[in-house]
């Protein structure tokens, strides 16, 4: 008989987060690789307090997005890898849900944190404080977006194939609505200009790709299977 | 002189040398904190500039200072450990990091909260600041990598390389920091020059840094035997110690 | 439970196998041997459904659960046992009641909570055998398993347990489908496939 | 008897080179990040015409930085998996002589790259013409120090899984001096001023990494295999 | 070859041999036993000089050669077995001259320009298999051979090869230390080492 789907979700947020959790560093990391690139900014384009807070809300968001890259990179790789992805396929689990669940629990390694810790990183750049609930909302909705399609990337790229270096220039693109719209909501709210109708873009994209990316992960895993 | 290496290299004798040392350095310490800061914060005059906000300093200054310096201890550790193999030394750096995290947090904080007062913002791209959080990030790596590695002793001699490499490149990341600071002419900023700081103000900060480094000797003694102690776990030395005679069992226990 | 006709298997240009018939049946166990390279993992990998590429010709199953043990253990090397298999139940469907139970029995008890990287090569294949024992409890008796070189790093004390098993899942209805290099301590019937040469 | 250094160094810059061919998806994507942010930095800054040329080389600089970073991540990880890196340490060939072919071949396909497309994303950054030559240079021998410095982090971090953002902790303070003196030659140069003495203190760093990194990357690599 | 004075290992905290004395001459065949997870593969990656962390005790080597072939196999799943084999060759600075001739005797003729990404798991094994056949023509006659499970996934003839393969090595005057869990088709005069249970 197929597995109820909340034991099927619970269970793999818990076999995430214990990835995650076994090494104390790692999950602190993205955090961290925030942190450390926040600090080049100032170092390459210069300390100046008076132009700093006009590229904050670009920075932010740049390094968000790069962060959550570099996160999605792997999402599958280790499971593709040792066969328990293959071992997923072939589970009565619905794949549409176990990869929902995947790409909840990556998030909430690393999107989440990105946001709760974002006002720090806007200070230090000197972002207007009444632009943060904008900064805050934008990076709770951007970096789930990121998640979403960053995964459908990896689910296709993951049996290292030539086709790779394809999908990635396919994919990345679509990181570009979401930087576009978040980082200026960021900036209207900086400059106390209402940023609703951005955020409700956000809101919109990541309802409908909450709704469709799974299906498309699920094909890009049953490919790399094969593929492989 | 190598019979002294060798008892460095033994934990038990290390672990009774420090706890007499500690007997002694500890209130000394404490002493010296308490006197530091009634001195600096009540008998010194008020900066014509800053008024009160600047005895910051008295916890500010000192914590910089240190941290600086913790970084070479842990190095020097490192590199110890790497070329005698001694296992103090990795204990010793192992140790260092955490202790001067903690100094590089406290230089920050405390700059922070005096910023406020005296930039109107809490940071600004200084040098010094730059530098310091520089700093702190080179200790996070070193703390990072140990705890990433389940094989500790594998992890110290990751963490000895990792030093080292970082040792290297201080002098050359402050400088440059420095340069790149100078190079966009310094914004409205302003740091109290130590030649205009009055004698009375600053006879009390050297003694707060005194005191500081000792604090920092504590400090890396107090978290070497626990260490030493948890590597210890089953050898008949600890449990003599725990076991045997109450004293010390309840020092350690304290500490 | 299984029916082929006229399957035939290429692979990297080659023509592994051409037009086969096969059934397998409740209570069968099938044996294929060849030698290297000459289409095992391939077919078992098309028996599991994991490899529709390159095939040709019908295959039709009416099994209440698959079982796959590839070459690939399957394994989180960061993960305990325990929590590994744990999340194999989960997928399955089946209670972790077991779980334990299922360890002791690949000779693992007392290894439990150590992550699987610290384990040998063999234990960390025993982990995976362990499934066997919980699809023998909690799964469908009229269960396929696909078992590609399931004895790989087992010593001869694990290869013997590992054959009872199969045995007893034969006996109790289920199919087993197995490839190995080692002749095996069975003495059960079972029907015996060659593979051809690769080229 | 022990390999030639020559036969050593031309066999390992092959083999790189292959495995470089056989899955561009590694080795492009630091290139495409590059282009897709330097693209997305007027978006998510703004298109200010009057400030982009200013910012220009931080932001050239600090995207290059950041691609080295994500292509130094993957570095010795699959050697370490299959088991590669062990064999490579059990030969005579001498380990410092392999990890400079390692970081060599690294810098060709992921750093010179990047040098020989600058250009182009400095004109998309509106940097003015007569700072390319400078910008290229600093590119040429920042790039190299990058790839230096990285993959010191890479060896220390490949036995721990998902060590990805970690190495970004631990490298990116030792990449801060590359980034200050590479910007600001292109800054100068951009204004019209000599670049000269960052280059060559860039050279000079270049010259003592060289001679230097190789041995940490040796020992990093020898603890890694050992604790794994 | 090798001589071992007092050795002791430890893994993960517990010990798994202790004071072990052995000598290891030259044209000695050294078969080591013993069920999984008592510590083979682990005396062999010391006796390689490859982990160093939780031993203690003398280990003496004056061996020409040193050839590991561990339970991963160093080989690169996008290049060619000729490819990697033309790597390996160079790194011990062998000619590369009779690499084709070492992939026919492991039985991969055919295959030397198809990345091993795309072979089958004892072909693979194969491709590492070779590097004893190189190692034997230009290598140096007083090597030492540390085989971890080297039958693993191979088949029948194969295994006959390989066990030839060892004898001659033997004979000629080196060393091989060898672990196993199926009994090998070898007829020459061993010595076997049955390590203790795990705990
Ligand atoms: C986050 C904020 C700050 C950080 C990280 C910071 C960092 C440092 C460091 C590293 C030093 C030690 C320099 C040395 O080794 O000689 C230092 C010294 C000093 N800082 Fe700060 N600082 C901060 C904020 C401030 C503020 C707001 C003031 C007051 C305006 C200040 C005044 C001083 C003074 C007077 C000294 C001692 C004189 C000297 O060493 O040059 N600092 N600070
Ligand atoms: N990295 C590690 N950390 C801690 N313990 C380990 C590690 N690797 C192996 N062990 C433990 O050391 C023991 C010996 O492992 P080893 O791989 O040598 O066994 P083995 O004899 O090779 O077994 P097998 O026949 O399965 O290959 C095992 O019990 C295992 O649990
Ligand atoms: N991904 C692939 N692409 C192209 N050809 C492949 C691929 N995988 C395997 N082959 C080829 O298909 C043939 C069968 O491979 P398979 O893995 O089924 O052999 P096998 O019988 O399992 O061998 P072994 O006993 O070594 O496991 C082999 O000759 C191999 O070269
Ligand atoms: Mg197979
Ligand atoms: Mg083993």
């Amino acid at each position: 008989m197929s597995p109820g789907v909340l034991s099927v979700v619970s269970a793999a947020l818990r076999r995430q987060w214990l990835l995650a959790v076994r090494r104390p560093a790692d999950t602190l990391n993205p955090l961290l690789f925030f942190l450390v690139t926040i600090t080049l900014f100032p170092l390459g384009i210069g300390p100046d307090p008076v132009q700093l807070p006009a590229f904050a809300p670009g920075i932010l968001w740049i390094v968000a997005l790069l962060a959550s890259l570099m996160a999605a990179d792997g999402m599958f790789l280790s499971d593709y890898e040792d066969g328990s992805l293959e071992q997923l396929l072939l589970s009565p689990a619905s794949l549409y849900v176990t990869s929902l669940a995947y790409v909840t629990s990556h998030w909430l390694v690393t999107g989440l944190p990105l946001t709760l810790l974002s006002p720090l990183f806007a200070l230090m750049l000197q972002l207007p404080v009444q632009a943060l609930p904008a900064l805050m909302l934008s990076m709770l909705l951007g970096t789930a977006l990121l998640s979403l399609v960053g995964s459908i990337g990896a689910a296709l790229t993951v049996s290292l194939k030539r086709g790779g270096m394809l999908i990635s220039l396919i994919i990345v693109p679509l990181y570009v609505p979401v930087l576009i719209f978040a980082a200026s909501a960021v900036r209207y709210a900086a400059q106390g200009l209402p940023a609703g109708s951005q955020l409700f873009l956000l809101g919109g994209m990541l309802a409908f790709a909450v709704a469709a990316a799974p299906f498309a992960i699920a094909a890009g895993l049953r490919i790399s299977v094969d593929a492989g | 002189m190598w019979t002294f290496f060798h008892k460095l290299g033994s934990p038990p004798w290390m672990y009774r040398i420090s706890g007499r040392i500690l007997a002694v350095l500890l209130p000394l310490t404490l002493a010296m904190l308490v006197a530091g800061a009634i001195w600096g914060l009540l008998y010194t005059p008020p900066d014509f500039r800053q008024g009160n906000s600047f005895r910051i300093i008295y916890f500010h200054v000192p914590a910089a200072v240190v941290a600086l310096a913790g970084y070479y201890v842990m190095a020097i550790a490192g590199a110890i450990s790497l070329i005698w193999r001694m296992k103090m030394a990795e204990v010793a750096m192992k140790c260092a990091a955490p202790v001067g995290a903690a100094m590089t947090f406290l230089g920050l904080v405390s700059g922070a909260i005096w910023g406020k007062p005296t930039w109107g913002t809490y940071w600004v791209w200084d040098a010094r600041l730059t530098s310091m959080l520089i700093l702190f990030f080179l200790y996070l790596g070193v703390i990072a990598l140990y705890q990433a590695y389940e094989n500790k002793e594998a992890a110290a001699k990751a963490c000895a390389v990792l030093s080292l490499v970082g040792t290297v490149n201080i002098p050359i990341i402050y400088k440059s920091v420095d340069w790149w600071y100078s190079l966009h002419q310094p914004a409205t900023i302003k740091f109290t020059e130590e030649s205009t700081m009055h004698s009375s103000m600053l006879q009390p900060l050297l003694l707060m840094i005194v005191a500081y480094y000792c604090l920092f000797g504590c400090a890396l003694l107090l978290n070497m035997r626990s260490e030493l102690l948890q590597r210890g776990s089953g050898t008949q030395w600890v449990r003599a110690l725990v076991v045997g005679d109450r004293g010390t069992g309840g020092e350690t226990r304290v500490l | 439970m299984v029916t082929l006709r006229g399957l035939a298997l290429q692979r990297g240009g080659r023509t592994l196998l051409c037009d086969l018939d096969l059934n397998i049946n409740a209570g069968q166990l099938l044996l294929i041997e060849g030698e290297n390279g000459s289409g095992k993992t391939t077919l078992l990998r098309c028996l599991a459904g994991l490899s529709s590429l390159g095939r040709s010709g019908s295959l039709q199953r009416d099994c209440d659960e698959v079982l796959y043990l590839g070459h690939r253990a399957g394994i989180k090397a960061q993960l305990t046992p325990r929590e590994n298999l744990a999340w194999a139940c989960r997928c399955q469907g089946w209670a972790t009641t077991s779980i334990d139970a299922a360890l002791a029995r690949v000779g693992l008890a007392g290894l439990e909570d150590r992550i699987c990287q610290h384990l040998s090569a063999g234990q960390q294949r025993r982990v995976n055998l362990a499934r066997l024992y919980l699809s023998f409890d909690h799964g469908a008796p009229r269960a396929l398993w696909l078992l590609d070189e399931p004895f790989t790093a087992i010593d001869r004390a694990g290869v013997q347990a590992l054959a009872d098993t199969v045995a007893a899942q034969v006996a109790r209805g289920g199919a087993v489908v197995l490839t190995s290099h080692q002749d095996l301590p069975l003495d059960i019937p079972l029907t015996k496939m060659v593979l051809g040469v690769a080229a």
